[in-house]
């Protein structure tokens, strides 16, 4: 069963790329790296059991609390970008 | 069948490798640069390095993308068409690609026991760690007190290039527009990322702190610690604005950070000279070797836990200083 | 066995076309920020094959479990070894982009080529 | 008797979630425009990563594992949609619109009336 749902979540991560490599927009290919990072600590986790180690769930856990970093950098950049082009303008 | 998961996941990694180096905008780069780190880390976990993993999970989800958007802010996002040199370039790198590919048939395949790596000094590593040390945590062990030369040549490498990003962005750009030098909001106005955020962060640096201290039990140590503990910090520098990270953590306490865990590490080491022993050698800390070892490990790792998380944080606010400067 | 066999090859491929690629981008390219990602991916290349050395058939990670006797750890000191390289590696990237902005702010451009012309 | 109802139901959670993870995986790639695929996304943020940790957490029983994937499911609930508002916000305010889609061969006639 753990092998099954790993293999759904191996098949989704290679969407998620299908995504991310055909874009068309940037945030198209922003979701697709969110998409991968979720699927990645839920294959961790099956992964982990699989293995038979559930001690190794630290990674998972380190993932699920770290991967909104990078998204919330990605709407700062953004939002500083769409700033300083409505200043430019401005002037 | 786990091998079958690693064969794909590293076919997925070269995809990916060539998409980065295809794109022609560079925000796409480092958004796949991101996907390259989580593809690494799984593999990485598939083989049996738990640390390795969690050290490049704790370093490429936030700070690596983190610093190079910043990058990115300060300079251009698009790359320029390049003419010629390509074709050369490709055969190259082909005739090495294939060099190398040739070579490794000369190598031992994987997983095989008898292969020279597994031969010289790892199994008295395996061996000796429960009766000279007793950690569970081998890699630790090796990390901190058989090794713990290395350890310190890399911290003071980490040492070094915080200093080296200190010096070069420290300066003043020479077009600094003053009135344009206000103090950025970050996500304050946006309520579910605040909220979500706010929440998060005392997390993320409990994490941190129990993986510096788990690290002789389980995978973990000073180098993840640092890592994780930066993030944690730099997600309420992006949420509060990167004025209020400061408020929190000053420059000063950083470079403290930086300096104090590099000369205590430094420091343990010396302190083992005068105690009758060699530079680096734990045991004589206490009067029972062991104890003395774990004792050593201990303040070690919190050596690097704190320059590790200082260097990279001082990094982080002279990328964002920089960044409302201009 | 087969099957295993043949992966235990196809790791040290998979370095050897990453490395390429990383290497590629360090040469052909000239955008600045690019050639810092190539050397990234050059450098995970290389973490690539060390982790791929330290694997042990049947083997687990080196963490000792209590009470558990003839298991088989894999080999710890490669990943001490590419465990302090990650974290050495984000700090050296860092000091490159550094680099990168000043040359940004100098010569108003990060590719090479317009950077040779206008010196 | 209880054991095995407990991994039929830990089996039936995994399979579950595994199909929801498949569904949003495909919807994220064939859904037409930016703000459709963040609501096929979406869904393997939150109903898979349910089913899939209450699966596994059926399976650890009662040990630090299962306090361990409780944490992750949690976080990950918090984070997942979090991150898609970031997302979505960073869209609009750069000034992508969320357009209904004209798809060539196919009238809307629903919308239209």
């Amino acid at each position: 069963m753990y092998i099954a749902v790993s293999l759904a979540i191996l098949v989704t991560m290679v969407l998620a790329i299908v995504r991310a490599l055909r874009g068309p927009s940037v945030y198209d290919r922003v979701l697709a790296v969110n998409v991968f990072g979720t699927k990645t600590v839920l294959l961790l986790s099956v992964i982990a059991f699989l293995y038979g180690r559930p001690d190794f769930l630290d990674l998972a856990l380190a993932y699920a609390l770290i991967n909104m970093v990078g998204i919330l950098a990605v709407l700062e950049f953004f939002q500083n970008r769409t700033r300083n082009r409505e200043e430019a303008s401005r002037d | 069948m786990i091998f079958v998961f690693s064969l794909f996941l590293l076919s997925l990694l070269i995809i990916i490798a060539i998409a980065i180096v295809q794109a022609k905008n560079l925000f796409v780069s480092v958004m796949l640069l991101s996907i390259f780190s989580l593809l690494m880390a799984t593999n990485f976990f598939i083989l049996d390095a738990a640390d390795v993993a969690l050290t490049e999970a704790a370093v490429g989800a936030g700070i690596t993308t983190v610093i190079f958007l910043s990058a990115l802010a300060l300079t251009a996002q698009r790359e320029r068409k390049v003419v010629g040199g390509r074709t050369i370039a490709l055969i190259a790198v082909g005739v090495l690609a294939s060099l190398i590919i040739y070579a490794t048939f000369e190598k031992p395949r994987l997983g095989d026991p008898n292969a020279p790596v597994h031969q010289h000094v790892a199994p008295w590593y395996l061996e000796k760690t429960p009766e000279y040390i007793d950690i569970p945590n081998i890699v630790t062990a090796v990390l901190s007190s058989y090794r713990g030369y290395d350890t310190l040549g890399e911290v003071f490498v980490v040492f070094t290039a915080c200093i080296g990003v200190l010096f070069i962005l420290g300066a003043k750009p020479a077009s600094l527009r003053g009135e344009r030098n206000v103090e950025r909001a970050g996500l304050r106005h946006h309520l579910i990322p605040q909220v979500v955020g706010r929440l998060l962060v005392p997390f993320i640096v409990l994490f941190g702190l129990y993986v510096q201290f788990h690290g002789e039990y389980g995978p973990g140590g000073g180098f993840q610690a640092g890592a994780i503990i930066a993030t944690g910090v730099i997600l309420y520098a992006l949420l509060e604005g990167e004025a209020a990270a400061l408020r929190a953590i000053p420059r000063s306490v950083l470079l403290g950070l930086v300096v104090g865990g590099a000369l205590l590490f430094g420091g343990v080491g010396v302190v083992c000279m005068f105690m009758g022993g060699a530079f680096l050698d734990y045991s004589v800390l206490q009067s029972d070797p062991v104890w003395g070892q774990q004792l050593g490990i201990v303040i070690i790792e919190a050596g690097v836990g704190m320059a590790v998380c200082g260097a990279l944080l001082s990094i982080f606010h002279a990328f964002a200083a920089r960044e409302i400067a201009q | 066995m087969k099957l295993l066999e043949l992966l235990g090859y196809y790791n040290y491929w998979v370095f050897a076309i990453a490395l390429v690629i990383g290497l590629y981008a360090v040469i052909s390219k000239t955008n600045l920020i690019k050639k810092l990602i190539g050397l990234s991916i050059f450098q995970s290349a290389v973490f690539l094959m060390y982790i791929t050395m330290d694997k042990v058939e049947g083997g687990t990670a080196p963490i000792i479990k209590a009470g558990v006797e003839d298991q088989i750890y894999s080999n710890p000191l490669p990943q001490v070894l590419i465990l302090t390289a990650i974290v050495v590696g984000v700090s050296t990237l860092a000091l490159g982009l550094a680099i990168v902005v000043r040359v940004n702010e100098r010569y108003g451009t990060i590719e090479e080529s317009e950077i040779l012309e206008s010196d | 008797m209880i054991d095995l109802a407990v991994d039929a139901l830990s089996w039936v959670l995994l399979a579950l979630g595994g199909i929801c993870v498949l569904i949003g995986g495909v919807g994220a790639l064939r859904f037409p425009t930016f703000y459709t695929r963040t609501h096929a996304a979406s869904l393997t943020d939150t109903m898979a990563t349910l089913l899939v940790f209450s699966g596994l957490m059926l399976q650890a029983g009662f040990t630090l594992a299962t306090l361990k994937l409780l944490a992750i499911m949690l976080f990950l609930l918090l984070t997942g949609p979090t991150a898609t508002y970031a997302l979505a916000n960073a869209a609009l305010e750069s000034g992508l619109k969320p357009e209904a889609p004209t798809i060539p061969g196919r009238t809307r006639k629903k919308a239209d009336s």
